[in-house]
Order: C-alpha cells, then structure tokens, then sequence
C-alpha cells in the first residue's frame, strides 16, 4: 500500500485496533464525545494498585480518532496513573506543536499523530480519546480511578 | 454543454486547480455580484427609510428594487410579502417567534418532516417547548420520498404547521410541495417551505405552490452572506406580531407602547442591510441571465453524470438511492469502512471540497441509522472536469485507508 | 488639523460637491473595507465552521480572526463573549429575548433612559409585555444629563436591567457609563450600554466601564451593513438558553431537543456573515491606522466648530445646550417656524445630508417637548469646509422659507 | 425674497394659512397623521345639503403639509361633496405624475405641489390633508358627510 493517506501506523491501528472491544472486569469507564462529527468513544480501564492493568475502547469515529484511542491503550497500558497522566500532558504538548525531540521519543506511536495539527478540524478527533482518559484520571471525577 | 461559466467566478481564478463541490453550504459569488455591492458602498451608501436627501432616496431605491426583484423572482403577489432576514435560519425562527407563539396554543400540533436541516426543526422544537404544542414528525423512506398518504394520515385536527422543505440538503429530492400545500390547506394547516435548497436552483412560485411561507438564504444564491428572506402570505403576515424590535420598524412610539409600521417594514428592526439586498439583486439578475433552463440542464447533467460514476464504484452507498434524476445537485454518500472526516481530508488532499458529517440533519442520520457521511454538492459554474476529478478520487478512497482495494 | 482623510472614501471621490453630515445614522466606507470584504469573495468563501477543507479553513480563520479583532478592538476578556449579529438592534433584542425572558418576571424592574433610541427602548417593552415586569425610565434634564443621585433614586430592590447608551444619537453626550455600572452592580442591577454611537467615536473598554453587555453596530463604524456585535459577560453568556434555532449552534441533535454548542457559537444560528465580519475587521484596522487620538481631535474640533458658529445664528436652539463639549459629533437643532423637513429639504438642495424627523427617539422628543428636530453629525473624515457650508445654509433657512430674516 | 426654497405660493401659504383654526359649528372633524414625520392636521369641515360649506385645520407639520391643507381648504369650500371627491382624485392624480394641463387648471394653486414628486419623501406631507379629507367624504366613514 504504497498511498496510504495518512501515516502508516495510523492507518494500521485504524484498520487493526488491538483494543476495540468490552473490558469485563473493568473497574471504571467514560465515555466521550464528539458531538459535532459524531464520533464517540467509551473508555475502559482496569486499574489496580494505581497501575492500569488493562484497558479497552468501544464505539465508533474517524481513523484518526480510532487510531489515536488505540495507541493510547498500547502506551498507558502497564503504567502507573501518574505516567499515564504525565503522557497525556506530553500528547497535548505535541498537538500543540511545543514537543521537544526527547519528549516526542516518550510518546512512542502516538507521533505519528504529530501532522495532525495541520488539519484543524481533525485536532478534536486526537485528543478525544485523551481527553476522556484524562477525564478518568481525574481524582475527583465520577468513576474515576 | 455551452460555455463554461467558470470565469463569471473570480474565486476559480484565484484556484484555478480547485474543485468546489460544497455550493450547497454556500455557493461561490461571481464578479457582478461581489461588484454590485461593492458599487453600492461608493455610490449609493446611507441609511434608507427615512431619507431626506439624495444619497439616501438612492440608498432606499437600491433596497426597495431589491426586493421587487425579489418578489418577481419568487412570484410574489406583493412585495409587502418579502421580508429581508439575515439567511434562512432566521426566516424561520421568525415565524416561530412571531406566529408561532400567538397563534399555537397547548392543544396544538406541528407537523415536521423527520428529513429537515436543524434550522427547520430546532425552532419548531423551540416552540413547541414554549407553548406546549405537541411536535411530531412526518417519516420519509430510505429514498427520501414522503407520500401524500403519510401526510394525510398525519395531518389531525389540531396540526396547526407542517414544516418542510423543497430540496433536503441531504436526499437532494424535489418534493411535491404543491399538492402537500393543497392536503394541508384541506385540513386548515398551514404549510412551511424551507426553500434553501430550492430557490438556488430550480424555478420556485411561491403561488403556484401556494406555500404560506417560504425562508431562504441569499449566500446559497450567489449572494453575498448576511441576507436572507422570508415570504409570507400578506394576510398572515399582516396579523402577526414583531419579531424584532427597534428603529424603522414603527409608525409612533410612546413611554407605554407602539404603533408598528406597515408590511414589511415591521419585521425589518434596525439599519437594514442594503449592501446586502443590492448584492441579491445583483444575483438574481446573474441567474436571470444564465437562465434557470442552462442551469437545471446543466447541474442535471453533472448530478447524473456523478451517481452514474459513483453506483458503479464498489462500496459506495448513495443515500436516497441510485436513481440521478432523484437528486438535484446533491449526492450523499458512505464509502463502506471509511468515517467521512476521513473521506473529506482524503478529497481536500486531492483539492477537492466536499463535506462531511450530519449536515445540519441528525435526527435525518439516525432515521436513517448512519451518523454521518460524507455529501458533493453542485452549481451551474461546476464542469465534467470537476466531477471528473472527484470520481477519480473516490475510486482511491478505500486503498488510501489501507483496505485491499 | 493633519491631512483630510475623504481620499480613503470612494463615495466622495463620486460625489467631490457632497456635504455628509448624517454618519450618525451610518458611515461611509473606506475603500480599505470595501476591498477587504471583496476579497474575501474573491479568495475565501466558505461556510465555515464544519470546514474540512482548505477554503473552509480560511473562511473560519477570516471569520474567527475578525471576532479576535473585535475583542481586542473593546478590551473584552475572551473571544467567547463576542457574539456577531446584524446590528446593534439585534444584539439588543437578543438580551431581552434570551437573558430578559429566562431572568425576569412579573416582580422586576427594567429602567430605560428616556434619551434611549427606540432599538434600547421597544424590546425592553416588548420584555415587559412578556413577562409582567414594570418598566419604568430614568429622566434627563435639557442637556441630556442622567445624575447618579437620580440612577440611585430610581433604583430599587426590585431592578433587574438598566439600559443607556453611551452615547445619545440626539444629544451626542458622552455619560459616564462606569460610575452608573458600579452604582447598578451595588444594586444588584445589571447594565446595558448602547454603544452604536460611542464605539465609532471613542475608546470603550468593557472591562473598564465594567458594564454587562454592550451592543453596537457596523455599519456605524466604517464596516459594512449587516454585521454588529454583542459582547456580554462570560457568565452571563454561558447561563443564558439560545435565541435564533438552528444549524450552527448545537452540539447534538435528536428529535426531543438540542444540546446547543459552545460561546458564543449558541447565539449565532444558520450561515454567519463572514464577509460582514471580514469588512468589520477591516474597519477596526482603518480604525486603528487612523488612532482614536487623531479621530477624537478631528472630530471634536469640527463639533465645536459647528456648535460655536451655530449659536451666533439667530432662531437656532440646540437640543442640549451650547456647550460644544457636551456634543460629540452630533449636534441636534431645531429652527424656530421652520419643520424640520423643511429645514433637510432645504439642505438637500445646497448638496448638505442632514437627517430630521424624530431621529428614533421619539420618547426622548416627547419629553423634552418637541416634535422633531433637525440633526448634523459627523466622522472624522469631514472637513472645515463641510461645516462652512452647512453654517452657510442654515444661516439662509429662515430666509429661504419666507422669514423676514 | 428672491429665493424662497419653495414655490411662492406654498410658502405663502404655510407662512400664512387662512384656515388653520377650530371650527365651531364643524359638522364633521377628522385627524389624519403622519406618524414618522410627526406631522398631524385635523381636518374639520361643516357640510350643509351636500355642500362643504366651510372648512379648516389645526395641527402641526411642515411646509408642505401645512399649506398643501390651506390651499385645499380654500379650493374645496363652497364646492359639493361630489366636486370635492373629484379634485382629491385630480390631485392624486397630479402627484403621480399623470395630470393633462386641462385637468391641472382645476387644481387652481394646488397645482404648486406639483413637484414635490421629486422628493419622494414629502408626498406623504402633501396627501395628508387630502387622505384626511377622502376620509371625511367616504360615504360610510365614523364621523363622515
Ligand atoms: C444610539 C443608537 N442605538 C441603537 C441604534 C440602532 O442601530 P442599528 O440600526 O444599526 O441596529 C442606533 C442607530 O440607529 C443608535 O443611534
Ligand atoms: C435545507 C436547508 N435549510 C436551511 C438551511 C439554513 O440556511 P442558513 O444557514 O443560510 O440559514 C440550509 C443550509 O445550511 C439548508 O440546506
């Protein structure tokens, strides 16, 4: 597939999502939205110890929305709260296009969504997945972690 | 085909490779009009109405010619009947505003076809909310079609308004409006025709329909952005309340109240927008001069030059279905497997601007059970070229999201 | 007084013998603005906001750009609390119809200056028809002055709203808007200021005058028709339910309700004037280029200039008194035997545009005990030579109507 | 005075009106108004056997409307109601600009107000006595002939 439109990796987790499916045990869940392109996507994560054990997506979107959730899931799945947070944080920073070369390295596959910022209109279907994560990290918010 | 009207349009010279394929969320303006008003604003430019001086008597003759030609247009009884709005929104609000609240009570019902743009549900809604009417919607097939069986048996004793429009901006289907308006008129109901998507492009006669009021927007006619209208029966028009309130809209204003002016000065509160009314006209006579026949033959043409190429390119569902004449100048469509945000940003690498989304008709989406798609809309000023381009695209869609072919 | 800026003005390049003395009821237009809404057409049009394409992406940026520059231009905190509208008449209806009607009911009260043009006038009415609330007026004296002891008196318990304008379109007094805001806000009152004659002439700074909403038009301020702004408070912005339904203004649709989008997206339903918005950006760029400091200067010397001559002139009264200081650009008069018509009858025919009638402040002339009155203002691209030769005429009124002298 | 704005005759007339006063034994009395303006005449008129015996106004208004309200009251007193109806329709007629030089000499000094069709604006100053007036000779009008 020599055309792709967008990035390789993108395209793979769009087609391919390892994490696109229910989390029976998980011990809390969000879902979030997109109203205006219709995208939605519930967020589910099994946490234990302050780690997050396991976690999955359900719902429908964009690739990039779909890719993005799933990358996500890859990265913070085996880490603690705080690291997931912590990437979270550096995911906005390179939306934002303030990420330094080491800080990007961090973000693992989620670089591939770096070019994102130059199609405006697409900067919510990223973060919509990060932004329901930071939602469930929050530790005041309604099942929350 | 005759001759390309490209060059009318100043916006295809400066991209000369773009393909524009979203006039049905705004068309593009010609020169004659981005010309006119800009001739107004050097030559004729005062407050209108109360003018007591040249400059203005020539402001308020821009405004008044504007809407005669307005009138003509539509085939208008009166030009009482045209009122200047900002676009169709607020044509529609108005009504639901003024007439809706003094003439709905709880026991009434309002009638909406389950097809229309927010703008022709919303205030509906709104009103419903306020008076306590009760809101129904009419259900249309998957091909967009509403029979007159349907609307009979909807209609009831109370249904006080059925709202719809000409043209959906989704199915791209011209509606029988006239024989709604006459089953409508049987039963004492009053019919709303949004003609947004109509008056763009096919010959509307607001008589011949017998609609009691239709609302479009100018910028979907070539217009400049900022002016709409809404026509109303006279007698309606007449009996219904202000909608907004303010300057040039009375005839005599005390402490405790007001007299208001006459038809249709009382639903045009404020500074009028002239710059605006004198673009319309600029645009109707730009229409006039290409002539509804060369624009239905030719945006005819290209729509089914498009549905033809598009039903014969796997994976793609046409929403309304595969007959061309069944769409005019509007093709929505899903491609099996791709969101339309991507289908779009895959179009807009390519130079190409369609749409993607719910197209201001969500519970149209979910009647239908898609949340979104993707939609080309067309013009006149549109070639085989630029359905060319677009087609060649589409083939690409899939492989470019990494499906197999 | 530095170079004469009527060159950047192509109406008077049309009209080299005309004497524009009404820009109070609206400016000319600079070939700065004209050109930058053209261009837009020529360059940018989309409907944007939905945009997912290059073009769409401009026009969103155009439109988005101008609400900065509004923001910036009366130091408001946040983009969000910039809401586009039609003109200063909507903005204003669009207070009582959203924020009045979901605050206020049969207890309250609304307080109106009296000197209020009738667009801050009749929807406070219209607001107290509705909901039961009292509506009472806060008086002047002769020379259009509000005391704060008065403001103080007349508030009470009970006052919801109190609406002046800055700056009267008959007086052309500047009031001071802070003090009466900090008095209001003791009182649990909110304030709404009229800025359509003020934001053109002066520098207004809302968090300065710390009033709650402001409302102003274009077409007043150089930019063209059909665009005009609404600023509120964030707060009160975000609590306040929508006005106009529709495309545009949701998050979510279904056939129950709406969730409705974000500010100050709520208040603008259906296709938004970009290019309107566009020529207001503009206007406040020529604005600025020209500086307040300029434009007040100019603006002052030429009233004074104006008052001082016309109070040498037998027969004349000038509503508000002599004092030039009190008459920002807009000198209002009165000829004694001579109606007003008359009197811009007869400056019409000398090439002079001044307005007569009851400039939409009918109330203000009741109160103050006359029927109508004749008004000249002006902007700052008039010259010394304009106000010679509207002194010139006025001195030959009396004569030219059959008057000894 | 060399340059009266006016036509001499109508400003002789605003300056001078014969019949701007009450009228006592007025048999019938109309106000016609134009609200925008300001302008208001009150048109009173004693008909006797179908003849306007006497006639006149009071209100205020501009030069137009004020002497177009004189010089119809000297034209239309001592004529019959029919002769009346048929001057208010000549004069129409002159406003709109489609009078015969015949039918202009009827109109006597009337026919100053000739020209005030070239500002559009203050034709409703000149009709306002004469609107008030068909009002008055309407035959089923409140407070009619
Ligand atoms: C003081 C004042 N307020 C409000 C308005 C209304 O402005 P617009 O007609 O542009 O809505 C005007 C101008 O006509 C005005 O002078
Ligand atoms: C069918 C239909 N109705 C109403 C509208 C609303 O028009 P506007 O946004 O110009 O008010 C549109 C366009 O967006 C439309 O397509």
């Amino acid at each position: 597939m020599p055309d792709n439109f967008y990035d390789e990796v993108l395209i793979d987790h769009n087609l391919h999502p390892q994490h696109l499916h229910g989390l029976p045990g998980a011990t809390c869940s969000h879902a979030g939205m997109n109203p205006s392109c219709g995208d939605e996507i519930t967020l589910h994560l099994t946490v234990q110890d302050g780690v997050i054990a396991d976690g999955a997506f359900t719902g429908v979107g964009c690739a990039v929305s779909q890719a993005s959730a799933d990358i996500m899931l890859d990265l913070i799945i085996g880490r603690t709260v705080e690291e997931a947070r912590a990437l979270t944080a550096l995911f906005r920073k390179m939306i934002a296009g303030d990420i330094t070369p080491e800080e990007l390295e961090q973000l693992e596959e989620a670089g591939a969504l770096q070019n994102i910022a130059r199609m405006p209109a697409r900067v919510k279907c990223a973060l919509l997945s990060w932004r329901t994560l930071e939602h469930l990290l929050e530790p005041d918010a309604e099942n929350a972690v | 085909m005759s001759l390309s009207r490209k060059n009318d349009f100043p916006v295809f010279a400066q991209f000369p490779d773009m393909v524009y394929l979203d006039s049905a969320a705004t068309a593009q303006k010609p020169a004659a009009v981005i010309e006119a008003e800009a001739a107004y604003y050097r030559e004729a430019n005062a407050n209108p109405l109360r003018g007591l001086y040249d400059l203005s008597v020539r402001a308020t003759d821009a405004y008044e010619n504007a809407r005669e030609a307005v009138r003509g247009f539509i085939g208008a009884a009166s030009a009482k009947e045209i009122v200047f709005t900002r676009n169709a929104t607020e044509s529609l609000n108005l009504i639901a505003y003024s007439f809706g609240r003094a003439e709905l009570c709880a026991n009434d019902e309002i009638l909406v076809a389950i097809s229309e743009h927010h703008s022709n549900m919303l205030p509906w809604q709104m009103l419903a909310r306020e008076t306590g009417a009760r809101l129904r919607y009419l259900e249309c097939d998957s091909s967009g079609i509403y029979t007159e069986e349907a609307l009979r048996a909807a209609l009831t004793p109370h249904t006080k308004i059925f709202a719809i429009a000409q043209i959906s901006n989704v199915f791209g289907r011209i509606q029988p409006i006239a024989e709604f308006a006459e089953i409508c008129h049987e039963n004492g109901t009053l019919i709303v025709c949004d003609g947004a998507q109509s008056v763009p492009h096919i010959p509307v006669d607001v008589q011949a329909l017998n609609v009691d009021f239709l609302a479009f927007s100018g910028h979907k006619m070539f217009a400049p952005m900022g002016i709409g209208v809404l026509y109303g029966k006279e007698a309606l028009l007449q009996k219904m309340p202000p909608f907004l309130y303010g300057g040039e809209m009375i005839e005599y204003v005390t402490r405790e109240g007001a007299e208001y002016a006459e038809l249709p000065h009382k639903f045009e509160a404020g500074t009028v927008n002239v710059g605006g009314a004198v673009g319309l006209h600029a645009a109707i006579g730009y229409i006039r001069s290409v002539g509804f026949a060369e624009i239905m033959q030719r945006e005819d043409a290209l729509t089914a030059l498009s549905v033809e190429q598009m039903r014969r390119i796997p994976h793609i569902q046409i929403i309304g279905g595969d007959d061309p004449a069944a769409h005019h100048g509007i093709v929505t469509f899903a491609v099996e497997g791709v969101h339309p945000h991507d289908i779009a940003a895959i179009f807009d690498a390519d130079g190409i601007a369609v749409r993607a989304g719910h197209h201001c008709a969500q519970p149209l989406h979910q009647h239908l059970g898609v949340p979104s798609t993707a939609r080309m809309s067309l013009a006149f000023y549109n070639d085989e070229q630029d359905i060319e381009k677009f087609v060649n695209t589409l083939k690409t869609v899939r492989r470019r999201m990494g499906f197999a072919g």
